[in-house]
Parts: structure tokens; C-alpha cells; sequence
């Protein structure tokens, strides 16, 4: 038989579910204390997360999409970036958006129906939100372009779900990816469903990060519960992308705790025992019995760091519920780098019914 | 009998699926989530439960694939209903809708035809994120081939449905996502179909011809009540099957009311009551007393949900139009 | 001086790429053979030589690709312009042109843009195969922040390219392919653009208004000159920037003219001829004396190129529609 | 390391380019003289695409696109399969469809501007040329997906190019085949170039055949010159499809020796060795060699043939020069099932035209 290819993917994870090391931390993490600030973020947004959904459940949110379970995998992301790289999410990687300086506030702007939640002060070239599933992955292709292109160096990360990397525009991302050798990392967050999908009704593949090998890309395949996992698994593939050896697909294998979002209802389509199997293997507990076991830890702290976490966002939900709506001409505002003379009459017939008695 | 309970416009959707895939053997339902969730509207609820996992088909996250898939049953003798799940995600299908649906029986000559049905829920107001309220009907309404089809109550989504599934040609069938819900009334579940080519007259009147479909059908009732109590008597029409479009229903209410405003939520330049408004300008130039108006959405995005409602046409919109109108004489 | 000779309306757009090029760093080309091979047409014909092939980029066989590609780099800083290498092969680009090319200001509040062109041949009449002759631009003429331009001679192909390739916002740049060697005229290479927000009146006439785009220019300036030898004069505006809209020179012709007769090639029913007749019966009712009438490509496929001319608007078509309106007074 | 999954794409040739074998014959080819009549078809089609090359070029065609080289593959491909399948090709695989039924007419008549062309005599269910690159993949997996839902004992074949196999539409095909475990076989046929971007330029995949690798379809690489090989993988894919393990993508390589279509000028962009070197590999010379070897073959039998081929085809020449231009309306028929009302007025308007002196 001849043989015209071979593929192997990879598998990584070093913190086991019981906070034991299976071997060295890896290259990315030089030592535990290093984990620490991460360890803490990945509190912060949990304590987001479930803030947000109080205001949703309250009536002054709309519908939210919750990262809960996601925390490592979306830190991880985060911390592995410049800040000149370009950052393309889906729509619930708070975790990796704090850490390039997005704000709280701005989450829930935008899920509170505003697009100035858009706006970040932060990371200005980051993508917005990106509703349209993984379409995200093609713009951040087109920016790795550019950064090749203009011989930047720089470095595009998109993220997409399990049941994004069915869509036809993660396909297009990594084949082009592929074509032009883009500095572009595609990270899959595999949480095992999209909405009511589950992981294996999306696809064939044993896995998702062999999609890579269809474009000619670096796989891997990542415990996405693991902090330590994704930042070796991160920083393989930035090093790959900066020293132009082109674009990787890292599936992170994660678990969606929560329902999609909160206009959904997980009970209708998926079974107890399976949630209660992966809570077992969230992210958070695993780490923070590490770091308790390294003594940079204990039970004090996290109490003293989760009041802070509550202060400090208390700050933002209030600057969010304090920010008036925008005026009707808002609407008008942005469509065009200058207002069409056409549009002048519908602009002002939009305020003055505003201004009626 | 279940028949005798009054549902709501979303319910007589999912009746009019039962009793086609009890019917009819080659129907088959497909889309994101579909199956066991029944749809993230619940249009499907129940439906893979009686009809199993071969009937109610979930696809993988991918709308170009729920269209290739769709034209290709279609093409092999199947009546496949499929669902875009919201109106913002339906422009991936435009391809296979424009390029294979709407052409198979043309350029085969007959050898191959396309029985298809693309559900999109469609339209704003339900406070949901972005691209959840988009009013796009004016992407399908310039493509031969095709039949775009807007049900505005209970009734009338399930005649339209069924006729629809059971027309040989594909179907572009827009659900107003915003009045899914808004009241219910008797459905009987009798397998009758309503025709895909006729305006339905709601509302008699001598003043003025009031035109819309979809989820404005409901304020521009409420506005047709409106005038009546300034005694402005408002005649209003639901275009509910907006290509090929009967204008002859319009023509003639217009004969007799010489007025006509066209309300619709979508974009106003180019948006589909520009075809009305041109078919005034072409046929009725002589029946009219007064400019035709089109009362729409602005010619921008329709905004997030906290300015979503004043984008959309209201009745206070749609009666100050009616009013200029009747200002002529 | 190259400026000197006289060119046809394809060279102009190889020339206003060029000069881009040259000025503007940021400025890329990208498409399916569009680098050695100079493009299926022949517009990119010599850029990759010049420019090298990270100015001219050839791109993988999909169009959703490049239409991703081009946001992407778009909202980046660049200046992409991304060719369609035939209207029919467009649709797949809908969805980012609609969802993100569109609404990348809108969305993020002016902290990304969008700044791109798309370059798309269009229309029939060339003898090509399936889906090489499609007049699509309704797809994109109900969507806000979009413009779309469409010239019809040389210098306003050239003058509009630099302006779409300079404007802030995304541009569809729809080409006539039928008249891209028509004739040739003299276009010099100066850098000087042309608005993206006015209609051009070709000839001036006090009888009717005819208003057409793209490739009918040809057909409705001869049929102004058929008419012109039976004592009508006919003035013939060319539309060449669809959205957003000028129609203030329309009304104003009309206003001297009372009559208006709207000529393009794609189908009839919400065709955008809909949207210029429906500002007429808004704006214009009071003008007018005859009823307006649309010359378009019957609500049918354009057919395969044996039937194809009997489908596009014709000198014929056009002049008796003219006469039709002239007869009322 | 922990490995997730290996993958190993096989490569199969069995006649090489002198004529002669690498080993037995296998499955496939039950013997030397099953080659003969698929070796006649082969020729049957060069001849039918010289002429009609000659038709375009003397007017009286309109864009044709050749098919020279590709005759080993395309022919395999239709010899492999059973009538009650589906074939959706793209638009140069002439050499199947004849095997299907396909007539020659049929083609001139679409390529010279008629519709009626598409209306196969032949098979009544296959696809008809697909001018958009690559969605006839995706229209046939869904003809897949018809049979398993139906349960019958069918196989959708679908052809595309190495270009297509970069369109999202072959992407979402391999999805879903594999995510339905569908009968589906996906033929790429890679000949090197799509108009004018190198098959290098599309991807970077090694391997065109390891895309199926991301929809867990089964892949294999072939020599799509060597028509037993072409025989041999098709065998396997059926069998494959119809013993519902799924699912398979073929590459099939192959060379590209006219231009694109008669509207292209291959010149502009590749060398002229390389058309050369491809010249020495093309499929009918190894097979001849090989036939002749086997004393199966012989220059008289080839005289005859030919010449019996040209007159074969002369009669669907002359067949398709003498069909009339359908009238007018028939821009209106099968536009619907029914015309609508609305477009009686405009059906009438066309035929009113026509009819003018
Ligand atoms: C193009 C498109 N189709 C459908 C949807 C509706 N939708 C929103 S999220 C979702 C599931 C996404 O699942 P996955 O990609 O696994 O991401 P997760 O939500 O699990 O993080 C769907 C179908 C959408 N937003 N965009
Ligand atoms: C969607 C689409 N885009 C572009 C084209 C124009 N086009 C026709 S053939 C072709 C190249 C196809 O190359 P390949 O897939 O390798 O097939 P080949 O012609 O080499 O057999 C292109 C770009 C098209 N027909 N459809
Ligand atoms: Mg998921
Ligand atoms: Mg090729």
C-alpha cells in the first residue's frame, strides 16, 4: 500500500480534573505562581457571569449567554494575546475580552440592547460580538491578512463553538488560512452542544481539531478545563504563527454548565447526570485545589478576592443601568461615515416625532 | 377534539407540519434545533417526539447546508420544510434558493423541480439580540421562480403553510415572529389550504387603502380603527403572498378609495411596497386623488432593542400618513 | 502620454485601479484570477506585474471567502477590492456584504469600518453560459450603508471607481459587462473622482423622462434618438449611483417632462426601477401626465443566450413605451 | 505525547504511465478485456471533444469547456456506477454522463445556449451541469440524504475541482455526510489548475484527499490517469456507501491539457514544459499500451473505431445544428408549474413582440 499522507493530533493536558500535575508544567507556564492572576480572573468572570444572569432573570437584561465552565479555556485565550493582536469572539468569551480590557459594562450594554456596547474603550481593533456564527473566523482571516500583508506582526484569534466549526465560514477561515499561511489561530470551544445539538449530531470527525489537516493546518486537541493546557496549547500556536509557520486549530474540549443562554431551556434536550459529571471536571475547582496544594491559596483569600470581584463589578452593572438610552437619531448615527442628503428627511422626521406632545 | 381549542399563530404552524407529515410521506422537516427542542420559537415542538429522528431532521450549525441539503431532497422527489432560525441567518441560503431552487424546474425543463419551504421567522420587536429582527423579504422578492408568502393570524398561517408544502414550486414562507404569539382563535385542523396567490381584503373601507403584511398587520388594523373614529373609513389589505403578487385586489380597492398607504417594517428605499407604490404609479395614476405614501422602516438597520420600537412603523405613523392622504380630495 | 488614447470602459477600470494602486498603499486587489491572468475580463490585465502579488492577490475558489477576506481587511485599515468574477456567482458574498460589510460602523459605533469595494460584472447580453448574466443589484438596494454604484461609459467608470475605492463605507461597483467595449473615449488619468450621490443627465429633453443604468444607457440613448426623429424629446438620465438615492434630478426632469419611463434589465417585479416609480407616484404625482412605465427584463430568468436578447430591454421596447406616455397629455 | 487520532491517506496507481502494472489487477478489474469497451468509450469521448472544440471555434457553439486528459477518471467514474444512482457533476464530465445516458446533443445544446439541454433523455434524476463551482457537492449530499431517509439502495456520485473542493459548498457536503453517515461520494478532480490558480495556491493541504479527514469521511488519493485505479477507489467508495459505512472523498489526479473553456488562454499563465511533462502522463496513451500489450488492442481496431466514433457523433452534431431556437414563451414555461396570473400579461407581451412585422 502506498501511503500518500499521515496525521497524528495531539493531545494535551497537564492538571488533571483532581488538581494533580500529569507531568512538568509546560513551556507556557514557568511556574505555579504564574497561574495566580489567571486563576483569579477566571473568579472574576465567573462572579460576571452570574451577576449577569441575576439582571437577566430581573428584567434588566435581555437575553445573555452565560460562559459558565468556559473560564479557562476563555482566560487562557486571553492571556496568550498582545495587545496589538486582534481578537474575533463568538459571543460568551468574557474571560478572554476582560483580559484585553473590555469592559464589564460594555458586555452587558450590548446584551442590554445597546450598540455602544460595541464601542470598547479597550482593545480597539477587537471584533465586536459576532452573532452570525463564525463568520467571526473569516474576518479574523482577512485581518491575519493584512497583518501579513503590511508585515506586521501580529496575530488574529477567533473563537467558535463546536457547532460553529460546522459552519461553512470556519471552512472558508482555515482554508484560507492554509492558502496564505495566515498568523491566524482558530480556537474551537467544544462545550458538547449547540443549543440542543449535541457535539456528535454536528459531525463525523473523531474530532474537531482534525478539521485543521483539511487546510494544512497545526492541530490540537486541548483539556479546555485545563488553564495550564491552554496557555502550552496558546502559545505553540502564536510561536507558530509570529515565526510564519502559519495557522493552527486547537480544539478545547470544555462543557457548556449552563443553559445556551437564558432564552433557553437545557432540561428539554439533554440529561441531568451528564451535567453533574461535568461539573465534576470544571475548570475552577481543579486549579484552585492546585494552588491550594502549592500554599498560594486558601479559603481566606478567596473570600477577600470574591468580595472585591462583586465590588468591582457592582461598579459596572451600575454604569450600565445608569447610561440613558441613546436618542432616536443614534439610529441614523454611524450608517454612513457621513449622512446621505437622502436621508436628512427621514433623520428629521424620526426627532420630531420624538419631540410631539 | 384537540381541533376545538383556539391557538395562537405559531401553534397553527406546527399544526399545519403535523398534518402534512401525516399526510404525506415525502415531507420532511429540518433545521437547527428543530428536533427534540422543538425550535428555539417551539414551532416544531412535539413534532420529532411523534414523527421520529427520520422525519424531523436537526442539521449541523450550517444555513449553506440547510439550503443544499433542502434543494437536494427536493430535487429527489421530497417536500422537505426547512427553517432558518431566525431572519438573520437566512442570506448564507440565498445562493441555493436564487441559483438551484428557484431555477431547477426552468433549467431542466421541467426534469427536475424544487418542493421546497424555507421557514425564516422574521422581523423586530421581541427585544432579541442583533440579527434576530431583520425584515428581508425584498432580497427574494426580485427572483423569478419563486413564491414569498407572509402569514398575519392563526388562520392564515396554517391555509398558507399547507399550501405551500403542497405547492410544487419552493417557497419563501416569512412567520412574523412578533405576533407568533399575539392572540389565538379557532384553527380547525380540516387540511384546507388557502391560495398562494390572492391579497386578503381584512378590513372594508371607502377612504382609504391601507396596504401591509406581516406583523403590521396588526397596527395597521389598530390604525384603521383609528380613523374610523375620525370618520375616515380605511380599507385594509394583507398582501400576504407578496410574489406574484395580486395586484389586482390592490387596483380595485384603490378604484374605489383613490388613497393608498403601504406600510411595511423593512427598509423603505427598495423594500418591497416600492413594487406597490410602482404598480400604483403604473396602473392607478388615474384612480388616485392623493401621492401614495409608504410608511416603513427607516433606511437604516433596524437598532437593538432599545430603540427597536421607534423604528418600526406604529399607528400614530401610520395614521398621520392616512390623514395627509385624506387631506386630498 | 498614455492619457492620451482613448479607451474603453473596462480599460478606465484597470486605470482607476491603477492609479489607487500607485496612491494609496492600503489599496489591495483580490478575487479568482485576478493576478497573472489579469482577470477572466481582463480588468485586472497587467496589475500583478506591476503591483506584485501582494498588491494583486489570486484567492481560492469561494466567494464567501473573499468576501470575508475583504471585510476582515477592510475593518483592519486596508482597502480591499474584491472582484465577483460574474454576477452569478455573487450571492454566496451576500451574507458578509449584509451582515458585516454593511453594519461594521453602525454596529461599533464608528470604531471599525468597512472600506470596501466590490467590483461586480453584470448583466446579459454577452452570449455567455448559465449564470454569467444576471442583474442582480435589488439584493443590495434595500440594504442600508451600502452604496452601489453603476457606471455606463469610460469616464464615469473610471471617476466612480476612485470614488468608491476612497469612500469610507462599503461600495458594490456593478459592471456592464455587455458595454465594457462599447467604445472607447478619452479618460484622463487624473485622479479626479466623481460623486457617489448624484444621477447623471445624459440629454437633455422636455417631453419625457428616461431613466435607466448600466448597460441600457446604450438602448435608452438610442431610443432618445429614435424618438428625437418623431418629434419627442426625451431626456435620459443615467442613475449611475443607485443607493443612495438622487432623486431630487429625477423629480426635477419629471416636473418638466411629466412623463417618466424607468428602463433596467433585471426583473420587473421589486426591480429597483420598483423604488424610482414608487418615489414618483410619491413625489410626483401632481407632475405627472401619463402613467410611468417600466422597460425591464420580463419577472422570468434571464435565458440561456440563444433566447437572451429577446429577454433585455430593447431600443423597440423602450420607444413604444415612450410613445404609450407621450399619447397622454 | 498523548495522541487524540493519526489518520493515513492511501494513494492508489496500478498502471502506471509506460503501460505497464505495478501488480495484480484488482477487485475492480476482473480482467484485462473489462478495460476494452471503457478504453473505446475514452476515445469515443476525445472525439466528441475535438469536435466540439471545433464547433465553438467555427461559431457555432457558444463556451465550451474540454475535457481533454480527464477521460480516465471521468470515465471510471460513470463506469462505476449503477443506473439508479445520482450523478451531479460539474460541467466538464462528459465521459461519465455518456456512460449514464447523457447524449452528446444534450451537452451542445447547453453549451450553445439552450436549456433543453439539461432535459437528459437519460438519466431523469441526475443534475444537470452546474455553472456555480462546487454546490452540486452539497445538492447531492442532500440527494443522499433523500435515499437513507427512504431507504433505498442508492448512491449520490458528485464531481468537482480542485478548485471547488476550496468552496464552502464541498465543505458543508463533507459535513454533512459525515455528521448523516450519508451514501455520498465526493470526486475531486484535481487537474492541477482552476483557470488560473495552481492547485498550489488554493490550499495548504499536502493532499486534496485529507479534506474528508475533517468530516470523518474515508479519503483516498488516486492516479486519475490510470483508469483502473479510477475503477478500483470508485469500487471501494460504493461499497463503502452502500454498506452505509458513509461517506468518501476520492482525489483523483489528473491533468488539465486544453485551456479552461474556449474562452481562456492558458498561455497567459503556465509553462509550456510543464503541458509537456503532463502530455507524457495523460491516461489514453498507458492504457493502449497496455490493451496492445495484452493483444487486446491493435492499430486497425483503433482506425476503425475512431472513425465509427466520428460518425457516431456527427449525427449529434447535426442533430443539435438542426434543432430549432425554442420560441419566445418559453422563456414563461417551467418557470413555474403553473404560470402564476400575473405573468400571463407579460408572456403575451413577449409573444406580441415577435410576432410584429
Ligand atoms: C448563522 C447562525 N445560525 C444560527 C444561529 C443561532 N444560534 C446561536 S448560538 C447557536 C449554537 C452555537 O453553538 P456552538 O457553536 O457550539 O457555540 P456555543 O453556544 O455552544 O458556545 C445557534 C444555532 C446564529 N447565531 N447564527
Ligand atoms: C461560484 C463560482 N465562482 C466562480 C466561477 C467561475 N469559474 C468557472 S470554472 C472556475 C475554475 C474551476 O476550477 P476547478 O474547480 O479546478 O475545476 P476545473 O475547471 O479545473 O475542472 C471558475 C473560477 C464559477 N463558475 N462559480
Ligand atoms: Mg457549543
Ligand atoms: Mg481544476
Amino acid at each position: 500500500m502506498t501511503v500518500a499522507a499521515t496525521f497524528e493530533i495531539e493531545y494535551l493536558q497537564y492538571l488533571k480534573p483532581d488538581g494533580s500535575l500529569s507531568g512538568p508544567l509546560p513551556p507556557a507556564v514557568p511556574n505555579a505562581e504564574a497561574l495566580l492572576p489567571l486563576f483569579k480572573q477566571m473568579l472574576y468572570v465567573r462572579t460576571f457571569d452570574t451577576k449577569a444572569i441575576a439582571l437577566q432573570r430581573t428584567g434588566k437584561l435581555g437575553t445573555y449567554a452565560a460562559c459558565l465552565g468556559h473560564e479557562a479555556t476563555h482566560v487562557g485565550i486571553g492571556a496568550s494575546m498582545k495587545p496589538e493582536d486582534v481578537f474575533a469572539p463568538s459571543y460568551r468569551e468574557y474571560g478572554a475580552q476582560f483580559m484585553r480590557g473590555v469592559k464589564p459594562r460594555e458586555v452587558l450594554m450590548y446584551w442590554g440592547g445597546d450598540e455602544r456596547g460595541n464601542d470598547f474603550e479597550g482593545p480597539r481593533n477587537d471584533y465586536p460580538w459576532c452573532v452570525p456564527i463564525s463568520t467571526q473566523c473569516l474576518m479574523a482571516a482577512g485581518a491575519a491578512l493584512s497583518f501579513k500583508l503590511r508585515k506586521q506582526d501580529r496575530v488574529a484569534v477567533a473563537t467558535c463553538g463546536d457547532g460553529g466549526s460546522s459552519k461553512t465560514d470556519f471552512y472558508a477561515a482555515l482554508n484560507s488560512a492554509g492558502a496564505y499561511s495566515l498568523p491566524l489561530v482558530l480556537c474551537v470551544i467544544n462545550n458538547g452542544w449547540a443549543i440542543s445539538v449535541p457535539r456528535a449530531s454536528q459531525t463525523g470527525a473523531q474530532t474537531l481539531a482534525q478539521k485543521g489537516i483539511a487546510g494544512g493546518l497545526h492541530c490540537l486537541q486541548v483539556d479546555g478545563n485545563d488553564l495550564v493546557a491552554v496557555l502550552e496549547a496558546m502559545r505553540r500556536a502564536h510561536e507558530r504563527a509570529r515565526s510564519g509557520e502559519g495557522g493552527s486549530v486547537i480544539e478545547f474540549m470544555t462543557y457548556r454548565l449552563h443553559d445556551h443562554t437564558t432564552a433557553d431551556d437545557a432540561r428539554r434536550y439533554r440529561g441531568e447526570q451528564e451535567v453533574k459529571d461535568a461539573w465534576l471536571k470544571e475548570p475552577f475547582l481543579r486549579l484552585r485545589k492546585f494552588l491550594t496544594d502549592q500554599k498560594l491559596w486558601d479559603e481566606a483569600q478567596e473570600k477577600a478576592w470574591i468580595e472585591e470581584c462583586g465590588k468591582l463589578i457592582d461598579v459596572e452593572i451600575n454604569a450600565y443601568l445608569e447610561c440613558p438610552v441613546q436618542p432616536v437619531e443614534a439610529m441614523f448615527d454611524f450608517l454612513y461615515a457621513e449622512l446621505p442628503e437622502e436621508l436628512h428627511a427621514q433623520r428629521a422626521a424620526a426627532i420630531a416625532l420624538e419631540k410631539r406632545p | 377534539m384537540s381541533d376545538a381549542k383556539p391557538i395562537a399563530l405559531i401553534e397553527a404552524i406546527t399544526q399545519a407540519l403535523a398534518y402534512e407529515l401525516r399526510n404525506d410521506d415525502s415531507v420532511v422537516v429540518l433545521g437547527e434545533d428543530v428536533g427534540i427542542n422543538g425550535g428555539v420559537f417551539r414551532a416544531t415542538a412535539g413534532l420529532s417526539a411523534t414523527f421520529g429522528t427520520e422525519r424531523i431532521l436537526d442539521t449541523p450549525l450550517d444555513e449553506t447546508t440547510i439550503a443544499g441539503l433542502t434543494v437536494g431532497m427536493a430535487s429527489q422527489g421530497m417536500r422537505p420544510v426547512a427553517e432558518a432560525q431566525f431572519d438573520g441567518f437566512m442570506y448564507p441560503m440565498v445562493d441555493f434558493i436564487v441559483c438551484h431552487a428557484a431555477r431547477m424546474r426552468y433549467r431542466t425543463r421541467g426534469r427536475l423541480s424544487c418542493p421546497m419551504v424555507l421557514r425564516v421567522p422574521w422581523g423586530g420587536g421581541i427585544r432579541a439580540p442583533e440579527h434576530h429582527s431583520e425584515a428581508n423579504e425584498s432580497i427574494f422578492t426580485n427572483v423569478p421562480g419563486l413564491r414569498v408568502v407572509m402569514p398575519s393570524s392563526p388562520a392564515r398561517a396554517y391555509g398558507l403553510l399547507l399550501a405551500a408544502i403542497r405547492d410544487p414550486d419552493p417557497v419563501i414562507y416569512m412567520e412574523p415572529k412578533r405576533i407568533y404569539r399575539q392572540y389565538k382563535e379557532l384553527v380547525p385542523d380540516d387540511g384546507e389550504a388557502l391560495p398562494l396567490d390572492v391579497c386578503f381584503v381584512l378590513r372594508d373601507g371607502s377612504d382609504i387603502t391601507l396596504v401591509t403584511w406581516g406583523a403590521q398587520v396588526k397596527e395597521t388594523l389598530e390604525a384603521a380603527e383609528a380613523l374610523a373614529k375620525d370618520g375616515i373609513s380605511a380599507e385594509v389589505i394583507d398582501v400576504a403572498t407578496l410574489t406574484p403578487l395580486d395586484f389586482a385586489t390592490i387596483a380595485e380597492s384603490i378604484a374605489k378609495t383613490g388613497r393608498c398607504v403601504i406600510v411595511h417594517e423593512a427598509a423603505k428605499t427598495a423594500g418591497f411596497g416600492a413594487e406597490i407604490a410602482a404598480r400604483c404609479a403604473e396602473e392607478c395614476m388615474f384612480d388616485l386623488v392623493a401621492p401614495v405614501e409608504r410608511v416603513t422602516g427607516y433606511d437604516t438597520h433596524i437598532p437593538l432593542f432599545r430603540l427597536e420600537m421607534k423604528y418600526l412603523p406604529s399607528v400614530d405613523k401610520i395614521v398621520a400618513a392616512a390623514k395627509r392622504a385624506t387631506a386630498h380630495s
